[in-house]
């Protein structure tokens, strides 16, 4: 494999931003702004959840995305198990750590939506929260084997098998709520019901939106960060083989003539 | 894959079993500790322990069977018989089939042992026997199959022993909800459709089974 | 082709650590060849290399006529490798040990017999838990679990280690057996004239490359 | 005794465990696991839950202190470190107080972690902080000091794993029962007299830590 | 009594297995004994019997004057003792390993530091775990952490093994330097001959008995 330098196409430093990066993120300022007026202005209230509804537009998103963020890293995996490229392994891990947050955050917003609407934070017989809390701790232990001392190889093909095994529990989390209806708090598609109204549901795609750019916006930047970082582990490598050459040296007179006085006797 | 050699290798992980005496002399006797001690845990009367009976028992099973795993990724560790195997002809699904099998021998007789104990112990009336055989035994080949598959994972890392309980417990916990569930109907005591669980718990026998096969061989190639 | 082992400037790492820093070497079938070197000089890990327990990193390294950048395990049942560490189940006794390694490589009943008796072990011994053992005793129990496979490739990473005297007799006609047999032998040793045949190759090594080769003629020990 | 020499070794356990990241990269997470798992026991409402908070709080200690007590005995056996100490003029009992001591320091960073996000999960309120900061330090005392010894009874056994649970939880469960009391009344939920509870652990404190003093170079001797 | 080692039919079991059966021997201060014999002859038994590790079962064993069957522990901290096993924590690195022991043996900073570089493993090592060594830098790392102790009675058992030429040359000088300072060493080894110095006194243990004991005058290592 060859040694690439920490320098991109033009020649300078190698950094995470790109022009389309930049891009990217304007976008994001911008259109986070506006998702906030839609969410807490434009949008009407609930009849029964009244404001809490609002929690739908970050709640839902972020729950589609760990899932989608999840898909990748199992993707990522499948990919490095049958190229074997450091490519795949970064976009696993890359995506695997966001999928983490986008989770946590799903988690953490679903909590705080429970309190109002079901006056609790938590339920542990509902199987939707219960799965979706399985697949963060799953996604949890692949980051934590991400970080144990091994050859990076050995490491990615490890965590390979784990994130795609993680990600088996995906459809089961997904049609939870269809599969044990009786043990479940929680909404059902109320999106697909179309009894939304065309305000609430224009949000909803706009927080969508907003997350995909901010999906992949993390995704650039932590695969570069990834990809960077396995690129400096290898900078020293041409010092450290020289050096570890220069070892020889010192030994020479010694060992040589160790080996002389075995072939005379 | 040669089924010769994964018997061999059941045998030979049994019979280290049987020769330090872990299942008689130990296990079994921390199986009835983690019973009394959820009982402490609950600190409730009779009703609350029949009620969460099923649960008690597949969490236990859970405790028991990282115990287990542990033992047996340790085996192969301690003088490097893995990378000795790795030097052989041996196919490695045989290899992960042989280490289930004596996985999932361990676990059934710690199981069958613990179910006569909880039966006592919370009165508990069985109502539909075969449910509760299918599902323990649908339910062990899962947790053998995805134990032995992680075990391997998290060998050979020097943080073995605590690196295994995280990444395994949450894919072996919807087994053992699950099982719970099937078990809950058999007992009649919860209105879940047990049959219905016993699906869902084939599919994880299967997946991690087939799974198990497949990756075995990748996981302990670069020893 | 002839070359059992045909390295190339083969680099290997171990974590970040270059341990073979591009080792050039070619062994061909029926030689004995002794390694040495200093501790640290990447004996240990060549062997592995060999075994295709670790990933080349750079050059080209064939074993036994396979691509070891392609596939490391095409080559490994025909390998015996007797590493620092012995391969054996502490809590099963010296038979069943050898006795499960011997089914594993599709030894006959016979000839496991016959390794625990060459090897000295018969007698009390063969009912011991390996974990009993003396370090002499464990050493030849591994010696015995090695010489069921009759590999084609021995790769000994100090042979004589922990044994008496009988044990290195024992080990070094062995290895002369065996090269005799056609198969060949890569052993690593840190007091190469102890050896009962102080002739044939050796190879030194140091700071993870091969810095002499020398030949003394006349061992007679390559085979075609 | 010379408490300097217990110091270096309590030192050399923490830095053990600071470089191999167990703490924060597994027993952590491990942590919040436990607590998971005990939810899917009692598949109850949040009521029960929070009633049986603080046995829950202290069972979970007691399981990962199971595994940290294998990890401390672990790193003395794996090279004969344990058979090396014996050949210095070092004193048994500082070695005790110094395993002791790093054992104290890590439960004692876990108990905070898990307090707080059992606080947060199971929605309680502490009406007594004094009462809970001093049973949790005197439990943990008792615990570390009971582990230590235990560890070293357990250990080179070669069933170390199997047989430490069995002989550990039997004698720290009624340190855990009493600390669950304190807990409880500190959380208001039941009339204990947390307060006498506290006594009760002092002396299982004192006891444990003077008997380990003294047992230890006894234990030890005979590597 | 100038006895360091006093010996009179000693027997030691290990579980039901009667490891020796009767060992009588003498052995004066500034002393340097081979101990020789077959794998499995009770020689590393007669060691760890030695550093009071053992319990005697029958017979007497006196060891710098204790009475071992009476107080196994007084002796303990004037005793270093180099055994199969290493004593090191494998998630140390080889300064903190040393520095560790060092501390324990209460030498100072100096001795540490000097051990370490006695031992050639200044430079990279200092700063790599143990975990990641060779056989032969673990083995040298073992002895540093030995060699800070300042024993004055050393038991070795095969304080070659694992070592290279240089490593064999520095445990030879230390073993002499230790035995002229008015230390004792009862060293084993299977291949006598090696040793720097092949004159002195060997024992043959076979058996778990004493069957040889012969000494070549003329080494000049008893300091009395
Ligand atoms: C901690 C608690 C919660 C967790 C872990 C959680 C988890 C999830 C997940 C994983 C999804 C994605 C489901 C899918 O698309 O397949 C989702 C969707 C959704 N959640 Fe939650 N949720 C929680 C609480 C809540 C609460 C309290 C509400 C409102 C009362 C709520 C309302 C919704 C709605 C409306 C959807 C979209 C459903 C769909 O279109 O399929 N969630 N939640
Ligand atoms: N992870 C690592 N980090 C740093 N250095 C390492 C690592 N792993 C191995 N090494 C070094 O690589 C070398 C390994 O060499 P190897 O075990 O092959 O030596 P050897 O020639 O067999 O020596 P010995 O004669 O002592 O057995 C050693 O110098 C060791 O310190
Ligand atoms: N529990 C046991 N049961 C039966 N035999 C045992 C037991 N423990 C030890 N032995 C035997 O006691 C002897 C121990 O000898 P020891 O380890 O002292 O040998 P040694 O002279 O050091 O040999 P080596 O040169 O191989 O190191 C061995 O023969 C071993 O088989
Ligand atoms: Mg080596
Ligand atoms: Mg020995």
């Amino acid at each position: 494999m060859k040694i690439k330098l920490l320098e991109s196409n033009d020649g300078r430093p190698n950094a995470t931003s790109s022009r389309s990066t930049r891009f990217l993120g304007i976008c994001l300022v911008l259109g986070i702004p506006v998702l906030i007026l839609f969410a807490f202005v434009f949008s009407p209230k609930d009849d029964t959840m009244e404001d809490a509804v609002r929690l739908l537009y970050i709640h839902v998103p972020v729950a589609i995305f760990s899932y989608i963020a999840f898909g990748v890293t199992a993707m990522g995996s499948i990919f490095y198990l049958w190229k074997q490229s450091r490519w795949w392994d970064t976009t696993a891990h890359a995506s695997a750590e966001i999928g983490v947050i986008f989770c946590g955050l799903t988690l953490v917003t679903g909590s705080i939506w429970g309190r109002p609407t079901w006056n609790t934070w938590w339920e542990w017989g509902d199987v939707r929260l219960v799965t979706t809390l399985v697949m963060f701790l799953i996604f949890i232990g692949y980051l934590a084997l991400r970080q144990v001392p091994a050859s990076p190889h050995v490491r990615a093909k490890r965590a390979a098998i784990v994130g795609i095994i993680g990600t088996i529990n995906i459809p089961i989390v997904n049609r939870s709520v269809e599969w044990w209806e009786n043990s479940t708090l929680h909404q059902q598609s109320s999106l697909t019901d179309g009894n939304l109204e065309d305000l609430t549901l224009f949000t909803w795609f706009l927080g969508t939106l907003i997350l995909a750019i901010a999906y992949v916006w993390l995704m650039i930047h932590r695969f570069r960060v990834g990809w960077l970082s396995t690129e400096y582990e290898s900078l020293g490598y041409g010092a450290a083989i020289e050096e570890r050459k220069a070892e020889a040296d010192l030994h020479a007179g010694t060992r040589s003539g160790t080996t002389e006085e075995g072939e005379v006797e | 894959m040669e089924f010769r050699d994964a018997w061999s290798i059941a045998l030979k992980d049994l019979r280290i079993e049987l020769r330090s005496r872990i299942l008689m002399n130990q296990i079994a006797p921390y199986t009835l500790l983690i019973v009394v001690l959820f009982g402490f845990a609950l600190d409730a009367n009779t009703q609350t322990l029949r009620d969460t009976g099923p649960g008690l028992f597949w969490v236990a099973v859970l405790l028991i069977a990282l115990l287990a795993i542990q033992r047996a990724v340790k085996i192969e560790e301690d003088d490097a018989a893995r990378e000795r195997m790795l030097l052989t002809p041996v196919h490695s699904p045989s290899v992960f089939l042989g280490k289930s099998i004596a996985l999932f021998i361990q676990l059934f007789a710690l199981e069958i042992l613990l179910f006569f104990v909880m039966l006592a112990l919370f009165d508990l009336s069985v109502e539909d026997p075969l449910l509760i055989f299918l599902s323990a035994v649908l339910a062990t080949i899962g947790i053998a199959s995805s134990g032995t598959l992680y075990g391997v994972i998290a060998a050979g890392v020097g943080v073995r022993e605590t690196l295994l309980p995280i990444l395994l417990l949450p894919v072996i916990a919807p087994i053992a909800i699950g099982a719970t569930r099937a078990f809950g109907d058999s007992f009649g005591r919860v209105d879940a459709d047990g049959w219905a669980w016993l699906g869902l718990l084939s599919v994880f026998a299967v997946v991690y089974t087939v799974l198990g096969m497949l990756a075995y061989g990748q996981l302990v190639e670069d020893a | 082709m002839n070359d059992v082992i045909d390295l190339r400037e083969a680099v290997v790492t171990l974590g970040k650590f270059p341990a073979l820093t591009g080792v050039t070497l070619k062994v061909t079938q029926g030689e004995i060849v002794t390694v040495c070197g200093p501790n640290g000089a990447g004996k240990s890990t060549l062997l592995n290399l060999c075994a295709g327990l670790l990933p080349v990193r750079e050059g080209s390294a064939y074993v036994l006529g396979e691509n070891l950048r392609e596939n490391r395990r095409a080559i490994r049942q025909d390998i015996g490798l007797l590493g620092h560490k012995s391969g054996l189940y502490d809590d099963l006794t010296v038979e069943e040990n050898v006795t499960f390694w011997g089914s594993m490589v599709r030894a006959g009943n016979d000839e496991i017999a016959e390794a625990i008796k060459f090897m000295g072990l018969d007698g009390r011994l063969r009912k011991v838990l390996v974990r009993q053992l003396s370090a002499g005793q464990r050493r030849r129990a591994s010696f015995a679990s090695l010489v069921v496979q009759r590999p084609s490739l021995w790769l000994l990473d100090e042979p004589h280690a922990a044994l008496d005297t009988d044990g290195r007799d024992l080990v070094d006609g062995l290895i002369q057996e065996a090269a005799a047999s056609g198969a060949t032998v890569l052993l690593v040793s840190h007091a190469p004239k102890e050896l009962s045949s102080p002739s044939g190759r050796f190879v030194t090594l140091a700071g993870g490359r091969v810095t002499s080769d020398i030949n003394n003629e006349g061992s007679g020990d390559g085979v075609s």
